[in-house]
């Protein structure tokens, strides 16, 4: 597949099903504002998948739609990283995952902004706000949370002690990046990881929450080799546009 | 009492009652109730909606659905906020609910078992319940009154959106107008029930007329809705299930059928269909949330507390 | 649709979607003999599927097969009781409803093998013997389980106060099951309805379980109108089916 | 020692060791990390497995596979049994493998993304699985041999269904075959890694030979499998992934390629990608199952109380 739409679907792949696994707290979630704000953030996470899956249909050229990308293809075409379909197993763990997420979203989305590509600059240029503010928020309650009750940062280095291994998936690199820095369309990993180190490395600290010494690192998912979650993500996802093909909605 | 003289002068003359001012222990009792099974509605009516956002058929609808969901957790915020003005605090009423001695619009009680019931939740709920709040929007009490038209703005872009999702669904294959047709089948007499039982049936309707919580009767307001909704489902080509429908040009409104009012007073008491999911659904985002907000609450009592105090 | 066509399938789906929800225990189990037991009853399930469906299949007439009537049906077509769709919450649940189910199907398997059609008769005798193990199995966990500790009584009495209503489903009856004993092709529901509550209320009893006092009926299974649950376990199921249309497996 | 001497006697003479007669401590330590491995990995074995039961493609296909998972619970069942002879109870090497002393099969750490894995892991997993087991029918210690031939009966069917499950793929759509291809292609390596590290660096291995432990190197197996499979992949018409792959005439057998044994190392460490998950899996099912289990023995205890005591 070209570069180009590889990179694009990585990305969007990445906002929908962060999307799904979010729009499950809605009604669910620990306190009123955070339904809303989960709720928010799975709105700004769709908006986002809506305009990659728009630059990688338009790119690729055979006539698909964002909907074709999101519902018709198989398990094994999705390009997310794995971090972001790891289970709601609980608030915590969702908390974490966002955050994690937003500490890599947001250099990227900020260095996007400064594309050599104009569709992907004017996306992230568009989108590069709301990123901010789920990471502001996001850092905001680890801190609060990792350095608050005994239950409550035992239950945040839980899930950083579970999540943290999928960072590698997000931080994971190929030739498809190589060639997206090489033509000044996204940033060069390095500097990526190097931001995301600083950032996690920082908030952490204040959350008083360690980062596990692992040698385990779980990658895959920007190759389709997913968790075994994926498949019922999908399932679950799909089931009307594959109950019905060709209906219009 | 005097008092109660002047407070009616003031509602009769149309003056807002706002926080501060005195009001009959009725009156506070009665708002509080009110607004606090509003506030419930948005928060349980989260759930039948939040089941299909993972199945949405596209991501236009998905967002859509998202953001519907957003504003009722939103207009739950405004209304508890409103209810708190009355002395009232936002856990007491959680507290209410998930022990059953506070309601919400029975509605909510029966389960979303295909895309089109999406649709025809915003076509007929949504369409039903701006029938109820656009008059609340007069409401004697300023804070509520306010929520209410803060909270009307939004439902009836929920209603279009619905409405939208049905127009899309009878336009497309026979399965999808079926769905359709079923969903209707299965919201419709639910929908005429939220208006709640006939006048000659309504307990607290009388008093709430006269201090100006209430504007409009049930009866009056179902049949409004009745009036409004016959003629969409008619441009949409769905047959409305109720044989005794008939236009009556006389009154210049429909005559109707009668609700089943026995399955609404089982819903009231608990017993309908998804009664016992909901509040199961609520306690355990409670429960299970508990550590999250007592993790807040210690992390602010750390910064709070003195330097001396380390 | 025909009324014995509707028998048919609604015996035929009860056996799936419980097959389903018991399948989901297979390497979950509480100890492994159960881990085998539940592989066991799913197996039987299963097999009792294909039986059915074989029925509604050859008597509708429409060339239809017993996959297409399992992965090809939409959930408002699915007329499985709404007790069998009733999730995993815990083993007791599980448990519960698989003795309650039982408690059901064991009477209906033996009145069925006296029936007046060949192909229904035929099916109940070949498969009354594993569904009386089924009854004996599960009677006597229950009664193990309810009069054991404090906390496996608590459990099953949960189990049972919340999967009671729903054996209303099971009981419940229409013009299908009237058409089906008038022609003597199934037993008088009352009949059933007897055994049931005969074997139900000595087991519980011995189980030191109450039968919980409540106007909760949960009924509409049997027309298709299910639970929300029941998307999820046909998403799922479907999915393979609906994602390769036509494909042979 | 005279004992020991006696006893490897027995073994070279062919003469089953059975649970009551002397054995050095070795070979009964041997024997009880051996069995409990091969145990352990039958009922870690059900996960992947099990996670396609509920989405299998065709209800024929949904029995075969329960069935299936059913006899490794069964055969895990067996194993457990076999060690027990040995003085270690069913619990306590529970506790082992949730503890992370014991191993299990490392193939089970990868995970189970399409259906075709159900067909590779058949083909490929069950008949490495099987090539490893036909020897132990002949090991030295009656009831681990015993429980060895009623396994390998069951497992070549288990065998033949896997191979069956590929065919029929081959045999479909475009879109079915490359899902063939792409789990051969990711079921390979791992298989080949399942009989262990090569010769030369095999701890085990030497001592386990002379006490009828073990009967072939794992080079030998490893071999002989590759002889076995690659034909059968040629049948199915997919490519084994392994571009040093090749006859090689004069001995008889293939040349291929040496698997990625720092990989096998990271997985036996703990390091692949479902270790974690199948031991939390493992974990929670005996967690939430505890109740269960007590419930069980309370009730038994008060069925064995004496009626004096009630």
């Amino acid at each position: 597949m070209d570069a180009f739409v590889t990179f694009c679907l990585r990305m969007g792949d990445n906002a929908l099903i962060l999307g799904q696994r979010t729009a499950e707290w809605c009604g669910h979630a620990p306190v009123l504002e955070e339904d809303i704000a989960f709720a928010n953030m799975g709105l700004d996470l769709i908006g986002q998948t809506q305009l990659w899956y728009g630059l990688a249909a338009e790119a690729e050229g055979k006539g698909r739609t964002p909907d074709d990308l999101a519902f018709l293809r198989p398990e094994r075409q999705f390009l997310n990283s794995l971090l972001v379909e790891q289970p709601n197993t609980d608030f915590g763990h969702a908390l974490m995952r966002q955050y994690l997420f937003d500490a890599w979203h947001l250099p990227m989305q900020e260095e996007l902004a400064k594309s050599s590509h104009e569709g992907v600059r004017g996306l992230a240029q568009k989108t590069v706000k709301e990123v901010r503010y789920h990471l502001d928020r996001s850092r905001d309650l680890i801190v609060r949370l990792g350095d608050g009750s005994e239950e409550s940062h035992k239950r945040m280095q839980d899930a950083l002690d579970w999540l943290w291994p999928f960072t590698a998936d997000l931080l994971a690199t190929d030739e498809v990046d190589a060639q997206m820095a090489d033509e000044g369309i996204a940033p060069v990993p390095a500097l990526i990881a190097k931001a995301f180190d600083a950032e996690t490395q920082a908030t952490l600290a204040r959350a008083t929450l360690t980062i596990p010494e692992t040698r385990l690192r779980r990658t895959g998912g920007r190759d389709g080799i997913h968790t075994e979650h994926m498949g019922y993500i999908l399932a679950e996802m799909q089931s009307l546009q594959r109950t019905y093909p060709g209906a219009r909605w | 009492s005097e008092q109660d003289v002047a407070f009616q002068k003031r509602i009769d003359d149309g003056i807002r009652i706002e926080p501060k001012d005195w009001m009959p222990e009725g009156y506070r009792k009665t708002l509080i109730r009110q607004i606090g099974q509003h506030a419930h509605s948005e928060i349980v009516g989260q759930l039948p909606e939040g089941n299909w956002i993972t199945r949405a058929p596209t991501l236009q609808r998905k967002a859509i659905l998202l953001a519907k969901v957003q504003d009722e957790a939103g207009h739950g915020l405004y209304l508890y906020c409103a209810a708190e003005t009355l002395g009232i605090s936002r856990d007491e009423m959680t507290e209410q609910l998930l022990a059953g001695k506070a309601k919400y619009s029975s509605i909510f009680n029966y389960p979303t078992l295909t895309w089109a019931d999406i649709g025809a939740i915003g076509w007929l709920v949504d369409g039903a319940a701006i029938m109820n709040q656009v008059p609340l929007q007069r409401c004697s009490y300023g804070p509520y009154s306010r929520a209410m038209i803060r909270i009307c703005k939004e439902e009836s872009f929920h209603q279009r959106q619905g409405f939208d999702i049905m127009r899309a669904l009878v336009e497309g294959t026979e399965d999808q107008k079926a769905m359709a047709q079923d969903a209707l089948n299965r919201w419709w007499w639910p929908s005429l029930m939220m208006f709640g039982p006939s006048d000659k049936d309504s307990v607290h309707s009388e008093q709430s007329m006269r201090w100006g919580i209430k504007q409009n009767t049930n009866d009056e307001l179902r049949q409004k809705f009745v009036d409004q909704t016959v003629p969409q489902a008619e441009w949409l080509g769905l047959t409305v299930p109720d044989s005794e429908l008939s236009w009556n040009e006389e009154k210049g409104g429909y005559d109707f059928g009668e609700p089943d009012w026995n399955e609404f007073m089982e819903v009231i008491k608990g017993n309908g269909p998804c009664n016992r999911e909901r509040l199961e659904a609520r306690q355990k985002a409670w429960d299970d949330g508990a550590w999250f907000r007592e993790g807040l609450m210690a992390h602010a009592e750390k910064q709070s507390a003195p330097i001396a105090a380390e």
